[in-house]
């Protein structure tokens, strides 16, 4: 077949991706963030690989040497995540990576709750769920799977889900946060009724809004609605309520772009 | 019974390019799709408050039918198909989807006659075989989908197609975790099985109705994949991971036809040129023209070798040019324009490599789709045709093969990120078994145990 | 002063190619047009509810703009420009303008700085010259608007441009009347008359501030007649009559580069093929993918020679795919691709030709526009080239003989409505005088009687 | 350049005008039209010609043979149009014959009144109006022309045309029908305040509003909406008015198409 020049194709397309990449290489990168504490660095290490067995052998030869169980789940595992998470914003390391740290980081803090009685403080709560006869549940599952990699406390409502097992949901839970994700016009109008009771109990918390179908100026239209154009802003989200409450016009105005 | 492919409908990569099919179909009203000329398929999605009842849904697909015919005349288009994708009201209850192929069927014959425009309608039931929390793939879902198949090719739709979910609950898990065995297994193995049973069935109705068994996609994982690797800068998976599972995914898709479907393929199969070169059906794409439905990075690439041009969705609204259906319809009337006169030029060659280099070295996934790899791709798949484990490996080992040489000439640049993960997927493949039942057997053990939502009975297993 | 053309740019309608102009631009960061590849232009209305206040309106600006960059650097596209056409309140005050395009422009620097894609910014202040009965061609009206340009050229814009209005109350009689000579004389000769006016000092305002005066269309006429003359089905205007009054346009909008601009010609002059084979200046053009403004006859001919691709205007607003401006921003950008794969492989002709033969026989518009038709209606142009009433009537004239011929060839087939409209034209034509001082006073007389609302002195007269 | 072959086009492009064209001629089609009347078939005939001269004639001799001068209106004058409409409606003729045959009705239509001092009897009153903002007139002018046309009385408010000014003259015409035109979706919110308006004052007269930028989901919104898809639906709302009233649900059952 015809073909281009080598030197032709830049003026056809522009690999932005290949001219952009950093020059460090993502272990580099991840190297320059660890923390040098020699009993937390190999934890951290190991969630960033995502082995979930070096990330126990960690743990415990810190335990051993002393640490508290509860205490390194923010000292250590949290830390590693963190630095999992400002290379994936950075664009340095993909969202497979993410997820398989999220596992082992998971696996971590089960074992540190087993060490010990002590309960751990938590962060926060935040409720998902994909909205009623919607089965697209990728954007959501990516959306719950950053939030806890964030440290958040996640109650993953599942796909399809009627609106009041939200409402419920939200009653018992408290959260600080709730996630719904639409992919089809059809069922994007459950958020508004989600919204509206819980509006009708009272109940004022921010309901991030995301997903294909979904766009901001839908969810502009019903009193609780933040959108969520990435999944990646979700935790965003959560972070700006603990920093800057739960206001519903701040939200927007930090996390609405078109 | 199912007749697996063995060889390539093409001799050469080169024969391969839109508007011609070595097995062209009639359908509808005067329309024959691959027979010399390229036909716009447009799609649309009936706005939010239409599924309000049965009635509003009809009136809403009879303004859209009504507007899409009225637009294609008023520019002069030889013909047209419309494609109505069922919300899922009218496949759980087949009745709906009957009386909606019967009014838009009514409105494109009164077109038909007055104008003489060739036009068919195709209808795709959702794959409602699920409940909330699992696939359920065999029972009553699967006779009321069959039922629904029945009602619409009752009542006027040309073509039936699904976009069927087979293997997608070990897919999903897999995709988000770089997991090379999962992607194959779920889109390969256990994809290619349900496609058998689900296409064997769609082709008895297709029959018995008299209308066109037309194909499926992989739109459930290959699609996913793609969508979630997105654009040049998004950072959710690399694609090169997502072209392999195209390339499986060609596998699967193809077992459609080997049940007895005769194309026209759906739209959104990406696959579809791969297809296409193994099996001589016609097929449907989209992608310059579905940027309402979707981005990619291959918008001109996939015309290569369409037969029908789609847009794959539009909600219904209005546009200051018209309605939206009327919008992007007469763009595609007009690529097809394009295409129509290069093949009565006899330039058709020559406009489809243009189109496949406007996007060939853009990306990974559509280099390798470029008609002379992808007819590789096809050549690997046939070499084992009948085993579908071994010709879906072969799929995604051949896809590898081609990126490592694209890399070597030089001209296709990934970012040391997709190279990785190329190597990767390549050192997995490499470590799997080299006959199906050990791989069936490994992959029951270690899905039923990581996937929770994983049910082999779903498979007859 | 104005330089008249007297000759033209190219030796042979063959020379005429889209990307590659005689004359080709720079213009904002790094971009070059005309100079061998074709590039998007994006244009967009903002949502009627920003139009509230400056805030919202800068916003949503900023928003469209971000989106839209945003979008090109995901799909991996070289270029893009982005027009903003003013809503009234921009232009009414001349600040608004300007800093809407600063907040613009400070995005696409960003864009430019991180990812190098060439860019640059159009502005087309909106024509208000006129008070609710009248045109107010002349007077304070005047100074405001060319105060817009000031602000826009000093905070950003690196392309000026305007669809400026001049004649079009005689015309908008004469349209819907049939009557060849007040189409004749509100298009060629008040509005060239304003167009030298006007463009002489827009071109002055460019040339102090360092942008370019891109150039005007005859958007107020010839489209008008365009629109007014519909699809194939339409029955509110001759297509023939349209073709005729589009011929005349090329004449008036010649005029803005007889007065210093220099090009990029604004997308919806389909009179610029005519325009650039005399001028060779680059052009902007749209068609196919701007179905989401207005539906046309001649989709694909218009990319013939264009160097900009745009999408004309769309609402901005979502879509599955994304925003409008990024759907179709994406699309225009894969037109382009392909074009400039065309460029860069040599084959850039063979694909002109079919993207005008996807359209010559399919409306007498797209007849006479066809590329060779379209140069030797600027041959017309040019023999008279120094009296704007004679070149405009020759412009007509050329266009009634090259329909002529197409009707002989059998290959333009003419309704009996749109022939009988054709004759009666020819017949008008051939009964109008020899010389412009004539046929001036003549039309003062008759359309000061019959047109209420024409006033002479908005020309000097 | 390359060329397509005579007998290829076909493959390419319908020119569906070409082959849909009816057989008979529009002069065939309207000869068959007229009245049979000698004294009245001359009228009606220059009216479809749109000669003026004629009109006059044909009145002239029509009167001086005994012909009431406004019964002459209805029986003379706008049968003609009417054959005019009615070719029109079967895309027999083009719009500008409707202009021209309208403009010779009207003449007629003075030279008859100027013959006595009877008035007649008025079929009915339009207010059209391009919005506030907008000075896109054209489809307005043709909206008018062929409510002209058919035989109403049409008060013409311009264009860019404040809302308290229709308001005003809606309150003094009582007209049966009001019209909007927009053609920017900047200017077309008027329509409301001009709805919110009429409603203010208890005045329920259907609203037909149409342009460019207007749809049927935007007109829907507001309560006296109508929405008008091409300017031959104008006549066709006003008469659907007087035959069925004006109800605005049967208004928008009959009218609304998308
Ligand atoms: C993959 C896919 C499927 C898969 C879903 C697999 C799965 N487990 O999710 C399958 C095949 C099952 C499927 C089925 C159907 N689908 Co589907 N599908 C898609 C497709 C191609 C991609 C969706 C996807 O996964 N995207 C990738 C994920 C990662 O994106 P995402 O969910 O939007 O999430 C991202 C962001 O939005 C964000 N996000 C999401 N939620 C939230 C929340 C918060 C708080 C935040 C901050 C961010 C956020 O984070 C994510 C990453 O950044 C889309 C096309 C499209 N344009 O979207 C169609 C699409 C959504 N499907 C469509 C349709 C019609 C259907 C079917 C009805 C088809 C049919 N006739 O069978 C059925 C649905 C059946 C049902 N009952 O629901 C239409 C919907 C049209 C409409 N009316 O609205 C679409 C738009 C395709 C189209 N253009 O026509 N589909
Ligand atoms: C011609 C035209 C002009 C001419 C207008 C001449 C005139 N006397 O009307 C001129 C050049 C002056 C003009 C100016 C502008 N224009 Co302008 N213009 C157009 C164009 C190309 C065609 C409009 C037209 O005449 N159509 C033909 C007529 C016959 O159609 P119509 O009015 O819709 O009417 C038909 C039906 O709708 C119906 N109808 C109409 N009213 C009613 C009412 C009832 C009751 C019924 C039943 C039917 C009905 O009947 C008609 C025939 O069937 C459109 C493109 C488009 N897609 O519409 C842009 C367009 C309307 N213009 C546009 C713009 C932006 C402008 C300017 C602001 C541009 C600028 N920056 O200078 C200025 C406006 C200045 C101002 N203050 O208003 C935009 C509006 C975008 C938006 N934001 O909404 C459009 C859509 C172009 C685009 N795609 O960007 N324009």
């Amino acid at each position: 077949m015809l073909d281009l020049k080598k030197e032709d194709i830049d003026g056809i397309l522009i690999r932005y991706n290949v001219s952009l990449e950093k020059e460090m290489t993502p272990d580099e990168a991840a190297e320059e963030l660890y923390p040098k504490d020699e009993l937390i660095y190999p934890i951290a290490k190991a969630i960033y690989e995502g082995e979930e067995d070096d990330v126990i052998d960690g743990l415990k030869a810190a335990i051993d040497a002393g640490k508290n169980p509860i205490a390194l789940i923010n000292d250590a595992l949290m830390v590693g995540m963190g630095v999992v998470s400002q290379l994936y914003d950075e664009g340095i390391i993909f969202l497979p990576n993410v997820m398989m740290s999220a596992d082992a980081m998971l696996d971590g803090i089960e074992y540190c709750k087993d060490q010990t009685d002590e309960v751990p403080e938590p962060k926060g709560t935040v409720v998902c769920h994909v909205a009623e006869g919607d089965v697209h549940d990728i954007g959501k599952n990516i959306v719950a799977a950053l939030l806890r990699a964030n440290g958040f406390d996640v109650v993953d409502l599942g796909r399809d889900c009627p609106v009041d097992e939200v409402i419920e949901a939200v009653e018992k839970e408290k959260p600080i946060l709730v996630t719904g994700t639409a992919l089809m016009t059809t069922t994007m109008y459950a958020f508004k009724e989600v919204n509206d009771k819980l509006l009708e109990k009272g109940i004022k918390v921010p309901f991030a809004c995301g997903g294909g179908a979904v766009n901001q100026d839908f969810v502009s239209q019903y009193e609780l609605g933040v959108y969520g154009e990435e999944a990646a802003d979700a935790p965003k989200i959560a972070e700006f309520i603990l920093a800057s409450g739960d206001g519903i016009e701040k939200l927007r105005e930090e996390f609405h772009k078109h | 019974m199912v007749q697996k492919y063995t060889s390539m409908a093409y001799a050469s990569a080169d024969d391969l390019v839109f508007g011609k099919a070595k097995f062209p179909v009639k359908a509808g009203l005067g329309l024959e799709i691959g027979a010399g000329y390229t036909t716009p398929e447009i799609n649309y999605a009936p706005r939010p408050q239409a599924g309000k009842s049965k009635e509003k849904l009809i009136k809403e697909y009879e303004r859209i039918t009504t507007d899409s015919m009225q637009r294609m005349v008023q520019i002069g288009a030889p013909s047209v198909v419309l494609e109505t994708e069922h919300v899922e009201q009218m496949t759980n209850n087949p009745s709906w989807g009957g009386e909606v192929a019967h009014a838009q069927k009514t409105i494109m014959e009164e077109y038909h006659d007055e104008y003489g425009i060739k036009c068919a309608l195709r209808h795709t039931p959702g794959d409602i075989r699920e409940d909330r929390d699992f696939l359920k793939l065999r029972g009553d879902k699967y006779d009321l989908l069959m039922e629904s198949f029945e009602q619409i090719a009752q009542n006027g739709a040309d073509l039936l197609s699904i976009e069927s979910m087979g293997g997608k609950e070990v897919f999903d898990y897999s995709i988000l975790r770089n997991d090379t065995a999962g992607i194959l297994f779920g889109i390969g193995v256990l994809g290619s099985m349900d496609m058998e049973m689900i296409w064997s069935d769609i082709a008895d109705i297709a029959k018995k109705n008299n209308v066109v068994a037309a194909g499926d996609t992989d739109c459930a994982q290959a699609n996913t994949a793609m969508f979630i690797a997105g654009g040049l800068l998004d950072k959710n998976l690399a694609h090169t991971i997502a072209i392999v599972a195209r390339a499986i995914s060609a596998g699967r898709s193809l077992c459609a036809y080997e049940a007895g479907a005769t194309g026209p393929g759906k739209d959104c199969g990406y696959e579809n040129t791969i297809i296409k070169s193994i099996s001589g059906v016609p097929i449907a794409q989209e992608g310059k023209s579905s940027t309402c439905a979707h981005s990619d990075v291959m918008g001109n690439l996939v015309m290569q070798a369409c037969d029908l041009w789609s847009n794959e969705s539009v909600e219904y609204h209005g546009e200051f040019g018209g309605t939206s259906v009327q919008c992007w319809g007469e763009s595609l009337a007009y690529d097809c324009s394009l295409m129509n006169v290069a093949l009565k030029t006899g330039k058709e060659k020559g406009l489809r490599d243009l189109f496949t280099l406007s996007d060939k070295y853009r990306d990974p996934q559509g280099y390798v789709l470029a008609y002379e790899n992808a007819y590789r791709v096809g050549q690997a798949i046939v070499k084992d045709g009948t085993d579908n484990y071994l010709r879906t490996k072969n799929a995604a080992v051949e896809c590898c093969t081609i990126l490592d040489e694209g890399i070597a000439s030089g001209k296709l640049r990934l970012t040391r990120f997709e190279t990785k993960a190329l190597a990767k997927v390549q050192a997995d493949l490499a470590a799997l078994p080299d006959n199906s039942d050990q791989f069936m057997s490994d992959c029951l053990t270690k899905y039923k145990e990581e996937v929770a939502v994983f049910r082999p009975e779903n498979y007859g297993l």
